[in-house]
């Protein structure tokens, strides 16, 4: 029982990590990231790990996505403002 | 004295975090005297622990030392070439501090400690590394190294290729070192440990070598790789060391990257040299085929430029080369001639830094073609620049020379040509470039791209906040100390049998080699120093049959710039290098 | 270099690495196995010093020296962080005008403001009892901060988040770490050994001897690395213009 | 399933590897690192797994009443994911530097280092 709830949490992990490299547009892929996270905290919560698991979903499925959002957000704001600066 | 092995980290940390946290409430040169205060005292511990360090010293992290010899602890590895480079890499941070004590550019407004508090990180991390035993603990130092070299490197967020520089090193060592996880992954999933000589235990008992230790052994050696810029791990090299801030260059070139290949050395003899771990002509014909690649390409690709600190970059690509033949070849006489190399080159290379350093404040440029005469009047930096140039070429007695002249002894046969022939090279560009921009020899180059397809040196904005009209003294001071000690590593009597004898006590066995100037060694060392001094010459008397720059266009478009083509030569890198170790475990 | 030869590379190196890797995650021991030599220590020795979780007697005890340097990568990031996102010359300040928030959403993120910074708090101070410590404490109390944001408006954030005193708290953290490290080698004893505090009642809040110590110092370090960093990101994403035509 | 999870760390790491060295946006390429990232985080734990095994918390569960998953990657991992979220915030910086100076951050029209 428990070896196919891991399997399943794994095929899960490649799908969605492959999701995240096939998303392209930074914005998608910030979302698809935090799902990542998710499902990584998921993993690592039926292989023991809560500690692990608590930390990724801090991290993995809140902070990180934040963190590519706002650096999205500067750069599509300074986008639309002006051109090339040097 | 074995307690005291882990202050060499938590010295600068500790200093780190005090100039972080009273950094806004003191003025500038408090901050920066604070920061050298710290260097300083590190870099006397670490000389003190160097002495003493014969038996060396193995200290257990949190005083858990083993019972029935397992430990759940760290383990730190406190002998001569650890202590050694740790040695150096403070001694370095402090050459750096000093260098640009007042002179670099304003701090950001309440963060005057800033700047120094990460150099003192930086010296933290390659401290921990150089005396790391255990492999993930290498892995967290080497994690720290890089961070705090990323944000240095990428310090002048003002300079548009400052930042480009400083993402592709971070990108592309941040690969190197998940790949050096995966690797630790692998070695934790056989063994179950992860001390250094834990690990080559559980190896060994385990029997013959497989797939596993060949996988493990790819990825750790690529992450260490990495940071050692061999070929083609090398990109990010050069894009880093030409922009980074100068102080920071000195650092880079002269430890960090040789840091890495101290790694290879300590990994390869501590990890896999057992007979569990890959044999021994299986790492000799890897890493002696990588070292000479990234001898010639770094020596080809020095010889083509005209930004000098991408020609300087390019010049450590060279030597890491060799010293990454050098620790191939397994022998403890080219242990010793490495080593003595390292010490010489970490001298001789950041003075160079430090004198392109002093070009770009004074003219805003470091621009080979568009300098060309107008540093006539600083004639004081002009000898040291040439005196850097000749360490390099590897003239007597200068350190280079003799550690030069005992690897050639070492190695034998047809790449003692090689270490001639890499160091005269990058020595005559270097030699070029003095002749040109100190000295005005020459007909005076076009200024216009050549080719389109390179870097030029113009355009650069000095560090300091005004171009400077007179060079503060501790900008010249700097590089002649280094100079000087590139000098007393081949002439102070019986330094050469201290460093032998402290290699040789924990590489290679127990074996002990001595070190010293044959008559063989120097005419060498005076061959590759006419041959640069030629070289140089004719490159200045005729620059469009010795300098065309379209000559070695293939090459120079492997070097795009492009994040990604750096990512995939990672990956082909990872590839070549299994391919490389392959032949030996099949055959078993 | 073209973007074909790009991809021939990455096929070339991905396919051999894969290969690689492949050949040797059939060599290693089948996954579930029972040999962890390392692990089995860890948890004895976790038992002997009354710490319960043994993760964190791991991360504080054991492999103190890890997290020093682990904590200094986070510290290294955020003066990296302030460093290279700082406000340059050719820059200025610009008040982000107030934001519209629907009403719900603003109640709602003042409601679990505080349960989620009591939570995190929470998280910190059983670090060696249950699953949880320092790390995920911190970072989940300083995400929780930034709910003011959305709860009220960047100046209310600006007001509960003076970014220098959390960069010092962040500082001072670190050096807490280094300082109780050092305390136990002029105890007498190793740098960082758990030895100047008696180890305390098993499954106790102060069991483990200087493990609660040093997570709270980690849980510190953390929120308040955290903080800063959010802040420089906030800073640019908001605040920070490029001063056209000046 | 003997060899399930380390075949998906590989696949993991590789994938990142592959979306870093053909991204057209470097923030697309700093989270592709993470997913590389994120395959080191799942081979260290399947490592470390044991079957039938409970997590190494003892608060409430009696000392050798029943065997533990290794906590020695569990701590390896944490300490992996705090370095994850650190590297991404610097990168992360310095793509927000590349934009203002280069004006863009898509890698192919980088031209400022060549050769």
């Amino acid at each position: 029982m428990a070896d196919a709830v891991i399997v399943v949490a794994l095929l899960l992990v490649a799908a969605s990590a492959t999701a995240a490299v096939a998303a392209r547009d930074p914005v998608r892929q910030a979302l698809v990231l935090s799902v990542l996270g998710v499902v990584l905290a998921i993993l690592f919560t039926v292989l023991q790990a809560p500690d692990v698991a608590l930390s990724q979903l801090a991290v993995g499925s809140a902070l990180t996505p934040l963190l590519l959002l706002l650096a999205v957000h500067k750069v599509r704001r300074r986008g639309r403002r002006e051109g090339p600066r040097r | 004295m074995d307690d005291l092995l882990p202050l060499l980290v938590a010295v600068p940390l500790l200093g780190a975090a005090l100039l972080v946290a009273g950094g806004r409430l003191v003025p500038r040169p408090v901050a920066e005297t604070v920061g050298c205060a710290v260097a300083a005292t590190t870099a006397a511990l670490a000389l003190v622990l160097l002495l003493n360090s014969s038996p060396p010293f193995l200290e257990w992290a949190g005083g858990w030392t083993p019972v029935n010899g397992r430990s759940v602890g760290i383990v730190l590895i406190g002998d001569g070439p650890g202590l050694g480079m740790a040695a150096l890499a403070s001694l370095l941070t402090l050459a750096a501090l000093a260098y640009s004590w007042h002179y670099f550019d304003e701090p950001p407004s309440g963060h005057a400690g800033s700047f120094p508090a990460l150099l003192l990180l930086f010296q933290g991390g390659m401290c921990g590394f150089a005396i790391a035993g255990d492999l993930f603990n290498a892995f967290v130092w080497f994690e720290l190294m890089g961070v705090a070299a990323y944000a240095l490197t990428g310090h002048r967020v003002e300079e548009a290729r400052a930042v480009q520089g400083a993402l592709t090193f971070a990108v592309v060592t941040s690969l190197g070192a998940y790949a050096l996880l995966m690797g630790i992954g692998l070695l934790y999933a056989r063994t179950g440990e992860l001390g250094m000589h834990a690990i080559g235990r559980g190896l060994d008992a385990h029997g013959r070598p497989d797939a596993l230790v060949l996988a493990a052994f790819v990825l750790v050696m690529t992450g260490l790789l990495v940071k050692a810029a061999a070929v083609p791990f090398h990109f990010w090299l050069p894009d880093a060391h030409a922009v980074a801030p100068t102080p920071v260059c000195m650092l880079l070139s002269g430890v960090m990257v040789e840091l890495g290949t101290f790694g290879v050395w300590r990994v390869y003899g501590t990890v896999f040299a057992g007979p569990g771990g890959v044999p021994a002509p299986e790492f000799e014909r890897t890493l002696v085929t990588l070292g000479a690649l990234a001898a010639v390409i770094g020596a080809v690709m020095c010889w083509y430029q005209r930004h000098i600190k991408r020609l300087l970059a390019y010049s450590t690509v060279a030597h890491t080369g060799l010293f990454l033949i050098g620790v191939g070849v397994l022998k403890p006489e080219a242990d010793d001639g490495i080593a003595l190399y390292l010490l010489g080159h970490a001298g001789v290379k950041a003075a160079l830094f430090a004198c392109a350093g002093i070009l770009l404040d004074r003219y805003g440029s470091v621009d080979e073609h568009a300098l060309h005469g107008r540093a006539r009047e600083l004639k004081g930096v002009a000898v040291l620049f040439t005196l850097g140039g000749l360490g390099l070429a590897g003239l007597p007695p200068f350190g280079t020379a003799l550690g030069k002249s005992v690897t050639e002894e070492a190695v034998g046969g047809p790449l003692t040509v090689l270490y001639v022939a890499a160091s005269a090279v990058t020595a005559a560009a270097v030699l070029r470039v003095a002749g040109r921009v100190f000295l005005g020899l020459g007909p005076k180059p076009a200024d216009g791209t050549g080719s389109g397809y390179e870097t030029t040196g113009s355009g650069e904005r000095p560090e300091t906040r005004h171009r400077l009209s007179r060079i503060p003294d501790t900008m010249t001071a700097v590089p002649a100390v280094l100079v000087a000690g590139s000098l007393a590593v081949g002439v102070v009597p019986g330094f050469a049998k201290v460093v032998a004898h402290s290699v040789n006590e924990t590489g290679s066995a127990g074996v002990a080699a001595s070190a010293h100037w044959t008559p063989a060694g120097v005419l060498l060392g005076l061959l590759s120093t006419l041959l640069a001094g030629v070289l140089a010459l004719l490159a200045v008397t005729r620059p469009k049959t010795f300098a065309a720059p379209d000559r070695a266009l293939w090459l120079r478009r492997l070097q795009s710039g492009h994040v990604g083509d750096y990512v995939a030569w990672v990956l082909v890198g990872a590839t070549v290098l299994g391919a490389l170790t392959l032949p030996g475990l099949l055959g078993g | 270099m073209s973007r074909r030869f790009r991809l021939w590379l990455v096929a070339v190196g991905g396919a051999g690495l894969a290969a690689l890797f492949t050949a040797a995650a059939l060599d290693l021991p089948a996954f579930g196995g029972d040999h962890h030599p390392y692990g089995d220590r860890a948890v004895h020795a976790s038992l002997s010093r009354h710490t319960a979780n043994v993760i964190a007697s791991v991360n504080f005890d054991q492999r103190a020296f890890d997290t020093l340097g682990e904590m200094t990568i986070l510290f290294a990031a955020v003066i990296g962080c302030g460093a290279l996102l700082r406000q340059t010359r050719d820059e200025h300040r610009a008040t982000p005008e107030p934001q519209e928030v629907a009403r719900p959403v603003r109640r709602y993120a003042l409601l679990v403001l505080p349960v989620a910074l009591l939570t995190g708090l929470y998280v910190i101070a059983h670090g060696q009892l249950s699953p949880g410590g320092g790390f995920q404490g911190g970072v989940v109390a300083a995400t929780s901060l930034h709910l003011l944001y959305l709860g009220a408006d960047y100046r209310a954030l600006e007001r509960v988040r003076p970014v220098a005193l959390y960069e010092t708290g962040d500082a001072v953290a670190t050096s807490a770490y280094v300082v109780t490290g050092l305390a136990a080698l002029i105890g007498g004893s190793a740098f960082l050994a758990n030895t100047l505090l008696p180890y305390g009642t098993f499954n106790t809040l102060s069991s483990g001897g200087t493990v609660p110590l040093l997570n709270a110092a980690v849980g510190m370090e953390v929120a308040c690395a955290v903080v800063v960093l959010l802040a420089r990101f906030l800073d640019q994403a908001v605040e920070i213009e490029e001063g056209n035509g000046t | 399933m003997g060899v399930l999870p380390y075949l998906v760390a590989g696949w993991v790491f590789l994938t990142g590897c592959y979306g870093l060295a053909t991204s057209r946006n470097l923030i697309h390429a700093v989270g592709c690192l993470s997913v590389c990232q994120a395959g080191t985080y799942v081979l260290l734990l399947a490592v470390g797994y044991r079957h039938d095994a409970t997590a190494p918390v003892f608060s409430d569960l009696k000392p050798g009443s029943r065997p533990v998953v290794d906590p020695l990657v569990q701590a390896l991992t944490l300490t992996d994911v705090v370095v994850g979220a650190t590297v991404t915030a610097l990168l992360l910086a310095l793509v927000v530097q590349i934009s203002k100076r280069h004006g863009t951050v898509d890698p192919d029209e980088l031209s400022e280092l060549r050769g």
